[in-house]
């Protein structure tokens, strides 16, 4: 297993080996138009040790919403491999994804919506 | 119970006489101690109180009150020598140039400031120099509260009458009057800034007595009314985006040729930079002198309260009065030796907890003017030496806290005096169970730089807020009324000083003043190589100060 | 019934008429919901990592005080009503039955509470009404509301993901309880295909964008089955399909409320619907009378 | 007190090892030492805040906080103060505030990272359960916050160590100032003696009391009825 792959591993109990890359993940994913590189085509990349599936902007488009959990034939929890590489940005030292002092309109938004992204966005 | 051994906080012979406090508490639940009479009160304080020592004062040899007794600590003072000589000092350089500067950044200082934004002076154009953080002051750590005759049964005739007679009728009427007809007004002010005072469910004000007292006037926020209130000033200061400058003293006044004050040199501690900060109007919000330990006394004082502003006052011109009157809290704490000198509040008294001697009788109605109850304490202690010794030699009388939660019910001491529970719970001590040690505490500079009714000074540009004023309370002030006090006139003197700044015109900075104040102390035959003001007291190691070499 | 009732921050604060509804519906029902005293933030969205059990405090901290309370009133179910936090509870509470490592961490590190034994069931309110019956639910409504097409919206949390298994309240691809709770009270449900698709989720604070693109298809897809109102079961889903609507025209859009709101109309119970939400359903419904 | 009848501690002062008389509060230590605070000492009482301390003691991984002047030293004591917060203060203007949660935590979205992790708890020196009170805060409960949070004296300690990097001690005012603003019902009577003094009500009686002398006035003082 790469480095990569096993460090994706590690933080989310998914072996990106085990995917075939059918790409029913990428069929089901409802934010594919916003993604430059598909869910499936991420995963291959961990697969060739590339580091250009940390700056993909794919699982940050990921809204956790985990179709494509629920429908791989795998059985992989794609949705927990977007967040390993989340996590792996966000665990970098400096790294900064979001500024949540400079949310636009945050006067509008409601606690949920600051907390999630707050989850999800930083460490 | 071996004498020397600590059970819960206290030393066993300590536990001996607190089993005799026990003993009469349920008799004294039912009776107080009578008030003393004016005549009564007057042979005490003559014969106990600290400030009647001849042998402490002496009377003043230059300036404006030249003749007038005052204790050593402060004479040495105002006879010391300027930190700065005025050649050293480049005036013609001018690092801020405001309409208003505010030296002193506690209760006084951060009112005046809101109140001069209030009355149209430009955030930008007021500074506020403070000597360590913004609101660490003598303000902050106010416990039992401030006094407004708000209530139905009390009107400000009868405040007016208590501040008198507190102050042995010496006071000065109109600011009298003027400390207790606003008073109102500004309880109200805190409330619209969102000061949460102690409440009723419908909102009435919870009130209790204080010393010297007639009516239940004395208005809370728990036992952190202080802390309460600045940390509300602050957050507003902020908001405003008024510029303080921390860790920066005024070491001098400037004034320009038409002698009025036209803003002061300024010392950065942490670099020891000069700056010179020209002003409009300037207001004095320095507090007073509890670090100057006169006496020996300890302090309930910050760290910096050591009579700056009467100082730069005074080199000025501005004449000072009643400077000979310094109160002693009754009750600083006086064991355990770790925060000797502490102020145990008064609110503990007020919420019924009786001083009494180590045989558990009481000596002194609870609630006489603080001069009173502190000479009654040290009489009690020393004449008839009644008092309980700490392993460290003081002497003290016990505060019987335990009543409180008797008559006010359980939990009340957790809910009303929080932070005297904490600090002697650090100490081990359970002041709803066991009573607490108490000795009179230097507290309170009675006096200081004389001001008129708009806050002014004797000198031009010069106006004056808070504990550094005189006048006010006369030769005793009374509890509640010293955040009163830097609220009414800390808000005047921002007005004032807002309004003068609009007319005043500023000519050519100069330090004349101090050239002639150091020829004045040459002429009158002064000798020393103190210096004043001296910014912070010195409480470095003796050892240490003894072995100081100054390379740097 | 007496259960042990989390209500979460949105309940508190954003939303308050989905608790109210709530508490109103559950009155006539005969069920007792029991605030966990002191109850801590979920944290909205589970930590998928496995190795960052931190996220996990807030849930865990709100289960202590819930099974303590518990021992209380004797009872081990704690229901929710914002899918969110069903999610998050819901799956922490799993692993933590499954992972005794993890538990131990947890309750190791938690030092100032007592120790957490996961014998708590976290239930969503739907399954809490499933439970009770929607056959005797229907004896107890008062306003049936007829004539009234409501489209059932999922959103993800209450459906995905099944890891670990026992998440989903219903079949994650075809669910149909809320169209049972729809029929139940007299109202027909719309076939709805975008009924289980993301609203955009978290992307409302940075990218409001991608919230607005799913939204319009979610909403337009209610609107073409003439839903008259979306139900949701999620706060953040409300707020997002508002937010959605916002951007169309008032004749493209189609009013969310929350599932016990329409519930406590129909019981005849204080729905804390606004009145002209609820004067249009009467309307609706042809119950003029009710108006 | 000399040194013979109190046995000493040593202490270390950022790493350098002083014998200082273990009687002393860590505040005193210091200066007898020979340090001279400017920053680290404020009202030396336990109210400002300012002389916060972070410190290990010996065989023990715990980090503790205290306040050095309240704070009683131990034998080998590591020591180091915390002369500032780092944190800009946010300003707001209170009187266009609502007092509500989500008012807070737009100016502190911080808030919504807390893990509850109950780290800011362990770290306040006045006991304050701080982690709850950002939780209670969390339920929209500002009255809870303030009687949580009303003895903070916002020395930062907690701020300094939590994960979720929120400034406490400001959210807690802004809490407060809310509160107090508009949660608090203002007082009738206060109200009405304002307006009283405003309409010049007590003008007359107050200008009689200033024209008497000292005599009249003591008469008048003494004849005072002292509420019960």
């Amino acid at each position: 297993m790469n480095e990569l792959a096993e460090r994706v591993k590690e933080i989310s109990d998914q072996n990106v080996y085990s995917c075939y890359l059918c790409g029913n993940c990428s069929a089901g994913c409802m934010f594919t138009d916003e993604m430059d590189t598909l869910p499936h085509q991420v995963i291959a990349l961990v697969q060739m040790e590339d580091k250009d599936a940390l700056e993909k902007n794919t699982s940050w488009i990921c809204a956790s919403c985990f179709v494509c959990s629920v429908r791989c034939p795998r059985g992989l929890d794609v949705a927990a491999i977007m967040e390993a590489l989340r996590e792996i940005k966000i665990r970098e030292r400096g790294f900064r994804k979001i500024d949540l002092r400079k949310i636009k309109d945050i006067e509008k938004l409601p606690q949920i919506a600051i907390t999630a992204a707050a989850q999800k966005f930083t460490w | 119970m071996k004498k020397t051994e600590i059970i819960e906080g206290y030393l066993g012979y300590m536990r001996e006489s607190i089993e005799a406090v026990e003993k009469t508490r349920a008799k004294r639940l039912k009776e107080t101690f009578p008030l003393m009479s004016l005549e009564e009160r007057e042979k005490i304080l003559k014969k106990f109180h600290p400030d009647y020592k001849e042998e402490a004062k002496r009377p003043a040899k230059v300036g404006p009150n030249k003749g007038d007794l005052m204790p050593h600590e402060v004479a040495d003072l105002l006879e010391a020598y300027p930190l700065a000589k005025p050649k050293d000092i480049d005036l013609s350089k001018v690092d801020f140039d405001v309409d208003i500067l505010i030296i002193g950044g506690g209760g006084a200082g951060m009112t005046a400031a809101l109140w001069a934004n209030y009355t149209g002076a430009n955030a930008e154009t007021i500074l506020i120099v403070q000597k360590l953080r913004l609101g660490d002051s003598n303000s902050i750590m106010s416990q039992g509260g401030v006094q407004a005759a708000d209530k139905p049964n009390d009107g400000p005739g009868l405040h007016y009458l208590d501040v008198m007679g507190g102050g042995h009728f010496t006071n000065d009427k109109k600011l009298a009057r003027r400390l207790v007809s606003d008073a109102p007004m500004l309880i109200k002010w805190h409330e619209d800034l969102g000061v949460i005072y102690d409440k009723e469910s419908d909102g009435t004000m919870v009130t209790i007595h204080g010393g010297g007292t007639c009516r239940k006037r004395m208005h809370s926020a728990r036992d952190y009314t202080g802390l309460e209130i600045v940390r509300s000033l602050k957050d507003e200061v902020l908001n405003k985006n008024i510029s303080v400058l921390e860790f920066t003293s005024a070491v001098e006044l400037l004034t320009d040729e038409q002698k009025q004050v036209a803003g002061a040199v300024l010392y950065n501690m942490e670099t020891q930079e000069y700056y010179v900060a020209k002003a409009k109007s300037t207001i004095l919000t320095t507090g007073g002198f509890g670090r100057l330990h006169i006496q020996g006394f300890p302090t309930t004082n910050h760290y910096g309260a050591t009579a700056d502003g009467i100082i730069l006052a005074y080199r000025v011109g501005a004449k000072l009065r009643d400077l000979d009157a310094v109160q002693y809290h009754p009750t600083g704490a006086a064991y355990p030796e770790q925060i000797v000198g502490l102020l145990v509040t008064e609110k503990v008294r007020g919420l019924g907890a009786q001083p009494v001697n180590k045989n558990g009788e009481q000596f002194v109605y609870p609630r006489e003017p603080r001069d009173v109850e502190a000479s009654a304490i040290i009489r009690e202690c020393y004449k008839r030496n009644n008092g309980i010794e700490t392993p460290t030699g003081m002497k003290g009388v016990w505060l019987d806290s335990p009543m409180i939660e008797i008559l006010q019910g359980e939990g009340t001491i957790a809910k009303k005096l929080p932070a005297m529970l904490r600090q002697y719970k650090r100490f081990d001590i359970d002041m709803t169970q066991d009573p607490i040690l108490v000795f009179p505490t230097l507290h309170f500079q009675n006096g200081g730089v004389i001001v008129k009714e708009n806050a002014e000074t004797t000198v031009q540009g010069l106006f004056a807020a808070g504990e550094v004023t005189g006048g006010t309370h006369g030769k005793n002030r009374l509890m509640g009324n010293s955040i009163l006090d830097y609220s009414v006139f800390g808000r005047i003197a921002g007005i004032n000083a807002a309004k003068y700044a609009k007319k005043a015109k500023i000519g050519k900075l100069t330090l004349n003043h101090v050239t002639k104040y150091k020829k004045m102390l040459k002429e009158a035959g002064i000798e020393t190589d103190r210096k004043a003001p001296i910014l912070l007291p010195e409480y470095r190691g003796e050892k240490v100060l003894s072995r100081t070499l100054e390379i740097f | 019934m007496e259960v042990l009732y989390y209500p979460g921050c949105s309940l508190k604060n954003t939303y308050p008429e989905f608790e109210k509804s709530t508490y109103a519906a559950c009155e006539k029902l005969g069920i007792n919901l029991v605030e966990i005293p002191e109850w801590n933030c979920c944290g909205v969205v589970p930590s998928l990592a496995t190795d960052n059990v931190m996220r996990h405090l807030g849930a865990v901290r709100s289960f202590i005080n819930a099974q303590e309370k518990g021992k209380e009133i004797g009872t081990n179910v704690v229901v929710t009503l914002c899918s969110m936090c069903y999610n998050v509870l819901k799956r922490v509470n799993l692993i933590l039955k499954e992972q005794a490592d993890v538990l131990k961490n947890v309750n190791d590190f938690i030092d100032d509470q007592p120790d957490y034994v996961p014998e708590l069931e976290i239930v969503h309110f739907l399954n809490l009404l499933k439970n009770v019956g929607f056959d005797k639910l229907k004896e107890r409504i008062v306003i049936p509301l007829r004539g009234l097409k409501v489209a059932p919206y999922y959103g993800c949390a209450l459906l995905r993901p099944d890891r670990p298994k026992g998440v989903p309240i219903d079949d994650p691809e075809n669910p149909t309880v809320i169209e049972n709770l729809i029929r139940s009270i007299g109202a027909e449900p719309a076939e709805f295909p975008f009924k289980t698709e993301c609203c955009g989720n978290y992307h409302i604070v940075f990218e409001p964008g991608i919230v607005e693109m799913r939204t319009k298809k979610i909403i337009g897809s209610a609107r073409s089955e003439k839903a008259d109102v979306i139900l949701s079961p999620c706060p953040l889903c409300t707020y997002n399909l508002q937010h959605g609507n916002e951007t169309l025209d008032r004749s493209e859009q189609v009013p969310v409320i929350f599932f016990t709101q329409l519930l406590a109309l129909s019981l005849g119970v204080k729905s804390h619907l606004s009145t002209e939400m609820e004067n249009q359903i009467l309307k609706k419904i042809g119950g003029e009378k009710f108006v | 007190m000399s040194e013979e009848k109190n046995p000493m501690a040593t202490i270390y002062i950022m790493g350098k090892a002083y014998k200082v008389p273990n009687t002393l509060t860590i505040m005193k230590a210091i200066e007898y030492a020979g340090y001279r605070f400017i920053r680290s000492c404020g009202c030396r009482g336990g109210f400002c805040g300012s002389c916060t301390t972070f410190y290990r003691v010996k065989n023990d991984y715990k980090l503790y906080v205290d306040l050095a002047c309240q704070k009683r030293v131990e034998d080998e004591m590591y020591i180091v103060q915390l002369p500032f917060m780092p944190a800009e203060k946010p300003k707001w203007d209170i009187d266009k505030m609502k007092p509500t949660t989500d008012e807070v935590i737009r100016v502190f979205p911080e808030i919504a990272r807390c893990l509850s992790c109950n780290v800011c708890t362990e770290a306040c020196p006045q006991d304050i359960e701080v982690m709850r009170a950002i939780q209670a805060l969390r339920r929209g409960d500002l009255e809870d916050v303030v009687n949580l949070t009303f003895d903070c004296i916002s020395c930062g300690a907690c701020s300094i160590r939590c994960p979720a990097e929120i400034t406490h001690y400001q959210v807690f005012q802004l809490a407060r100032r809310l509160h107090g603003k508009y949660e608090t019902i203002p007082a009738k009577h206060l109200m009405e003696r304002v307006k009283e003094i405003e309409k010049g009500n007590f003008d007359d009686k107050m200008s009689k009391l200033m024209d008497m002398n000292v005599e009249k006035l003591k008469q008048l003082y003494k004849k005072r009825e002292i509420e019960k």
